[in-house]
């Protein structure tokens, strides 16, 4: 068993990176994840790894892809603005069906925006910033902890489903020092990459990496096989923390750090007598659907407290699907919630006065 | 004695074949199309070919092959 | 009797699809000859990058990935860092790696990425029906050019080896041509030292290969090559810009 | 909840306000406690007042944002003018007066003000100052005892520099008992 | 009154903004919505209008900025892989409050896809392919007559609201051609642009066009602000047509050239004695969620087709909010929907083999 | 007694918020005096960059636009063809327009844009706390170069004013530096004849001016004029690269 | 739904197989019909065939992508290869036998085979081929009258290019009356 | 004779000034520190000054104004 250390939520990240296998990261600087590529830079060389400085998100993500489809377990990582600029190449890796750790800690938008923690980019991961039909799984830690094992978990999991996977943080999480312990990695049984590109070496037929399709058959075949893959996901992937579910009629929905404010609000409200649960969603995609059809049935009403002008709550609002009331609180542009506040809306609701 | 084979249904009868030939003796066979709709390039006077394989250098499509 | 001329090995044996008398079918064969002739095939990894030549990892015999547009350098510097055994080049046109490309292209040749760049240059944009590229000459007509082009607002070619020899990283640097057969042959040498310079390890190379587009230039194959002497080779003269 | 520790440590880069924070988080672990440590981070840092914020609780930590410190240690003027009005009444203000040219002007708080960096300077070290102030700060709080924060300390500056230690223990200790 | 003429779409896009008063269009080609560019680039030289090809889609959005913040009306065009390179550049124009036309002629994807028609960037397009909070208005014609209808007015509601507008189309849309008339272009009344960066002519105070604001307060209150915006706008500028749907037992809802398809397949049922409506919604966003509310207490079902694996259904349920099954049909990779099929679709629902 | 130096009117009344001894703010000042000697401030527009001269939309008196990381040509381009006659310059880093924002250099050079670029070099990036830039010297420590920069992994510093001099669409470009009151003298010179250039419609300008970042480099800002002297001054030499 | 023409016409480049199209839509255009133009597009383009789809109907039209054509225009082989099977039972195709060295398979279709390109040749312009085709589709089918056919052409033939526009109606003529 | 006057408040400390007066005599406060919290430069043999300007044009914050 390793020893607690104190760590940065990005250095952490990183750190578990390396240790789940991860040997080539090409990044660019952005804040508030820098820590994430200095980190690299350090370490990197160290365990025979590459850290490249890419000229660009543009430019670091089609490194991703070329690394990803030689057959290595690659990452990058940015901020809000740099994640949009990989859009493409996100759509590109999905399209090749090439596994990588994708992380954003998201900051303030649009636009340049601001650099204080956000969870407005809740949109673009989960429902597909990118063209094309496609989903990404979409991992939400909040703590550096969860950081630390869900990173580890990020790569088995694109490997297993050849698919590209986000870590959704914030500049908070980022940012923050906790403890953290690194548990001896145990990876899954995986697939062996027999699809990479790694010169033919005379021996085997070659392997192309591509995503162009131009018989549209071929192409809607193929998405149609990704999607069977999707489906495999939701199955066996999805996770979620639910908390206090049992008797409660306000359920709150938070994710990431939020869900640290959500939880203090929760102690605050039962404190106060008032019923209040908690599901927070561990994967935001897969989302925990299951989990609130179960607990629709005897909460009185859901209550989304993001830090964004309202995302994640059309996920609540689709796996609800009307059977009961759904609200919705938040900040934004790097406001961050405070647990009087969510109280506060959880007793308007519990009072009748705020509108679904 | 050299020898040049075409690959007929492979030729798309772009001539570029025919203006490299330093024995002139490669032309476009104005009497048949092949299978992908084109007039192919032909060598009839074989014994003349010296088999420097301009003809297959310039070939865009690896039409040509040369023994000699 | 023996072959003196036959398809190289590291050449699929399949039709091209590309338009009559387009010169990329050469190009495609020479990079095949080069790899044959330095027996690298099993070990070299091909990046095709979005243009005409999108379907060139359908002709070559070794692994191949497809690069998003122009950024083909970016994907052959991740399989090379993963693997620095490999030899590793990118086919690219004169859209895709002097317009949108062009980042990637400057960084790979300033980190002196060990790759090799076949980048062809016809002028123009084939693949999406004839539109200016970077490289298209002034007062050319294309469709986004159809008054000619024309520099007061649509700027000056860009001459890319010039540009890439100021990079300290760029190690072997060459504009050829294919349309004669000594031309042919000049370029064919040079494809081969590029792969060189980076088996040796020295740093990045690329061999520009002027090319034609009969189609989208809407002259014969033939009146095709006149075009490309008369008027590619004076703006962009052959030769060797960079040897380390 | 009085167990749950809120300290907010400001000044200007380069005065060891992070490491403060740090070793106070990383004593507050030894302790068993819960604790988090968030830093100011971006382009206010150049120039302006560069802050941290560490809780060290007996419970788990929902956010590490402090809105309204139970200690505040300021290491310069423009600290203590943005964060003094922030502290919770009965709270703690540590300042260092050889920096700051005013004195504190809430009265419903504990104000301490040490001049921790002419301290430093007599001991040997300037730069130091941030350890005199933690010291200090540990004894009004409570938050670890001393010999935590000493083995904390050990733990995190490298071996190879055991005169820096040292004198980091020093001023800790002067802060401490001082 | 004009005559009747023989247009592509994407020619009659391009002569419809023109005529709409857009004198500045920056693109980058990309089938297949090659013809605006190609269009605009013989015609602007003629109206004393600026047409420039772009290094890149980047380049392109962001000179859109420059033109948008100087005051302009400008238009960029692209299709999918080109419109997620525009991400970032989207959203700093949001962030800016920055009027515009963007064009995408959507193309199977992901990645590089194909070239055949497709409606798999809906999600890119109306749920935010970028990062921060916003939402871009997008309108979606399913003939040339309504892309020329809805061009020219796309400009007017860039300018009310100071938002990027999206004309999302397909490769379809755009490559066949009908008749089209260009009637006269009556434009709303407009505020004047006096935020535009067009020198101050030492006669003003300086203009500046940004989209950073490090204060989070600051940054949320403008957020909040625009999305006061957005609300007028969900009150203002909802389009859709529906058919049929008095009487409806399934309601098909399709938008774009589906919506064609659909019709024709609402047609042949009804000619077997089918009881189908249609819902078509015009703009994507803001979504036509009321008349769903509506439709929903006489329809037993809702049919969403799309040529995708299942995008706008999500806004199909989020409207119809569980009071009646919303089941999706789809196609993809570039595949057409034919009437055949759809009809096939409705019968199932109505003999209850369909899941929702 | 009459007044020899005071604020330039171009700038305005605030202070800057740069690090103490950051010549950034030097430079700022050069632009506006500048611009205040041609008198064409009611008709400038200034686009500012992402780095640490983001805020420069604060700081000068003209229309300002602030551009996406790398943009600013693009942006700029925008804003000058609506507004030909319109002066047009770029405020940007080395990381956002040597790294980027190489594309929308390269091109906006290329096409002659009529556009003037003011290009701190200061071999990091400050902004976001001191990472490796392209600009980077061989051996230079940054956060991201941790054990020296190192031109086997992380390829050599370009020298953009010798590569966009290779194109024929620029116009005037120039490196300068900051460094003294000589060289702060020429510096000046530069900025006005970029301007100049623009004006009398010739095509493209920049001027790179080599500056400090006392902060990331972990000096004083007197030590920091030193180092840029020892250092930056002989692998990028001043001069006057092109003139048209 | 009888009165709904979907005609796809398939050929090489160059072939003017999209400008015949454009004339019989534009033709039915001034019929007061609803039609519907779609080209092929893409690489397949290049070299291979090119073709489009045009729907010429008394209804609003749907798709305009036609599946099973009710008329095919084929002027080569590739062509002829990939669209015969495609044909409606009782549908027309149309060949060039002057370029597809095949018959017909199909029996239960109306296939036409016109040495059109030979016909072209001795009228004077080979590459009008194409209009004579047109001449007999119209024909054939009924879809609009030569009249408005010939107006049509007058239309998108421009002024300055009178002596081509006589040519094409000529072939038109041929084809309709030959 | 010259005259220099400093924008105190503005001054961040850096020295920069004082390494190029040809006179020496811009010399930082080492008994105070202004708003901001810096020593700031200055200059107190004002009757040596030169109104060279060397010292504001080094500036990097525009502190310094010269008359002469
Ligand atoms: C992001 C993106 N933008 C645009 C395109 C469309 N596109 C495909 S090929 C091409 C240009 C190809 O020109 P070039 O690189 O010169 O190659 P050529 O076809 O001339 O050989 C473009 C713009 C694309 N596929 N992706
Ligand atoms: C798309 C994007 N990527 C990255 C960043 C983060 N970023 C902000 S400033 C900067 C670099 C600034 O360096 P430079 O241009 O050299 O300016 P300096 O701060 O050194 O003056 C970076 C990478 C961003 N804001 N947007
Ligand atoms: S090998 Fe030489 S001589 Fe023979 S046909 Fe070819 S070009 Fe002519
Ligand atoms: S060069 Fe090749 S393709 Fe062209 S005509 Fe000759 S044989 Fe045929
Ligand atoms: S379009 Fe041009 S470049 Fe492309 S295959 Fe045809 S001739 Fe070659
Ligand atoms: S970080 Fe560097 S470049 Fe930025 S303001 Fe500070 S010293 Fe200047
Ligand atoms: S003006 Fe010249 S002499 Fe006077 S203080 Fe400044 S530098 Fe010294
Ligand atoms: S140069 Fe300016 S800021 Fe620096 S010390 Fe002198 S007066 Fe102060
Ligand atoms: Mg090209
Ligand atoms: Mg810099």
């Amino acid at each position: 068993m390793s020893e607690k250390v104190l760590m940065k939520g990005n250095e952490a990240v990183a750190e578990a990176a390396i240790q789940a296998g991860c040997r080539y990261f090409f990044g660019y600087p952005i804040t508030p994840q820098n820590e994430i590529p200095e980190y690299m830079a350090k370490r990197m060389p160290k365990v025979n790894g590459v850290y490249l400085q890419a000229e660009s998100e543009v430019a670091a993500i089609n490194m991703v892809y070329g690394a990803a489809g030689a057959g290595a377990r690659v990452m990058t990582s940015s901020s809000s603005p740099g994640i949009s600029l990989k859009q493409e190449g996100i759509s590109y890796l999905v399209g090749s069906d090439l596994p990588c750790v994708i992380v954003n800690m998201v900051r303030g938008g649009p636009g340049l925006g601001g650099i204080q923690p956000a969870q407005s980019d809740y949109f673009q991961a989960v429902k597909g910033g990118a063209h094309g039909d496609y989903y990404l799984v979409v991992l939400a830690p909040s703590s550096v902890q969860e950081a630390v094992d869900l990173t580890m978990e990020a790569f088995d999991i694109a490997d297993m489903y050849r698919t590209p996977v986000i870590i959704l943080g914030d500049g908070m999480l980022g940012q923050m020092m906790e403890p953290v312990q690194f548990h001896q990695y145990k990876g899954r049984n995986l697939p062996a990459k027999d699809w990479a590109t790694t010169g033919t070496n005379n021996s085997r037929k070659r392997n192309i990496i591509n995503s162009l399709f131009i018989d549209p058959q071929e192409l809607e075949n193929l998405n149609i096989e990704r999607f069977n893959r999707y489906k495999q996901i939701q199955e066996k992937e999805v996770k979620f923390e639910s908390v206090n579910c049992e008797d409660a009629d306000v359920v709150l929905v938070a994710y990431g750090t939020t869900a640290r404010v959500a939880k203090s609000a929760m102690s605050r409200a039962r404190a106060e007598g008032l019923k209040v649960g908690l599901i927070r969603p561990i994967t935001l995609w897969p989302f925990p659907v299951q989990v609130f059809q179960q607990v629709a049935r005897t909460a009185k009403a859901f209550l989304a407290v993001e830090m964004s002008m309202g995302q994640m709550v059309e996920d609540v609002r689709l796996a609800v699907n009307g059977l009961k009331p759904v609200y919705f609180y938040g900040r934004t542009g790097g406001m961050v919630l405070t647990p009087m506040a969510i109280v506060e809306e959880i007793k308007k609701i519990s009072g009748g006065e705020k509108n679904d | 004695m050299a020898k040049v084979f075409f690959k007929e249904d492979r030729c798309k009868g772009c001539e570029l074949c025919t203006t490299v030939c330093p024995k002139g003796i490669v032309v476009m066979a104005r009497d048949r199309i092949n299978n992908k709709g084109f007039q192919p390039a032909q060598v009839i006077e074989q014994d003349k070919c010296i088999g420097c394989a301009f003809c297959a250098m310039i070939c865009p499509d690896v039409v040509i092959e040369v023994e000699k | 009797m023996t072959k003196v001329f036959e398809k190289p090995k590291a050449l699929c044996d399949v039709p091209l699809h590309y338009c009559p008398g387009c010169t990329h079918g050469i190009i495609h064969r020479l990079v095949a000859e080069a790899i044959d002739e330095l027996d690298i095939l099993g070990k070299t990894v091909g990046v095709a990058s979005v243009g005409c030549s999108v379907f060139s990892y359908n002709y070559f015999e070794c692994d191949m990935q497809q690069a998003a547009h122009g950024r083909a350098p970016a994907v052959a510097t991740g399989i090379k860092r993963v693997h620095p055994g490999n030899v590793v080049f990118t086919y690219q046109g004169d859209g895709d790696l002097a317009a949108i490309g062009t980042a990637e292209m400057v960084h790979a040749a300033a980190r002196g990425e060990k790759i090799t760049v076949i980048f062809v240059n016809n002028a123009i944009y084939g693949m999406t029906g004839g539109q200016m590229a970077p490289t298209t000459l002034l007062g050319q007509v294309t469709q986004t050019s159809p008054y000619g082009r024309n520099a007061e607002n649509q700027g000056y070619p860009i001459k890319v080896c010039e540009m890439l020899s100021t990079l300290e990283g760029s190690a072997y640097i060459a504009r050829v041509s294919v349309d004669s057969v000594k031309n042919i042959r000049n370029a064919k040498k040079a494809i081969k030292k590029a792969f060189e310079t980076q088996i040796e390890g020295k740093g990045f190379s690329l061999v520009e290969v002027l090319s034609t587009c009969p189609t989208n230039w809407g002259l014969s194959p033939v009146e095709s090559l006149d075009w490309l002497r008369a008027n590619m080779m004076p703006f962009y003269p052959l030769g060797i810009y960079k040897e380390k | 909840m009085n167990c749950t520790h809120e300290i907010v440590m400001a000044g200007f880069g380069g005065q060891g306000i992070m490491f403060a924070g740090k070793l106070v988080s990383y004593a507050g672990m030894l302790a068993g406690k819960e604790i988090s440590w968030l830093p100011s981070y971006g382009p206010e840092m150049r120039g302006g007042t560069a802050n941290c914020h560490v809780i060290v609780s007996d419970e788990q930590i929902g956010s590490p944002i402090i809105t309204n410190p139970t200690a505040l240690i300021a290491m310069n003027r423009p600290s203590l003018d943005k964060f003094e009005d922030t502290v919770v009444p009965g709270g703690l203000i540590l300042t260092d007066s050889s920096l700051i040219n005013r004195s504190v002007k809430r009265k419903d708080v504990v104000a301490i003000e040490i001049p921790a960096t002419q301290h430093a300077i007599d001991l040997g070290e300037g730069k130091l100052a941030n350890m005199v102030l933690v010291g200090r700060l540990i004894r009004e709080t409570g938050i670890v005892s001393l010999d935590i924060l000493k083995e904390a300390l050990k733990k995190i500056v490298p071996a190879r520099k055991q005169e820096l230690l040292e004198m980091n223990i020093k001023m800790i200790e002067l802060g401490y008992n001082g």
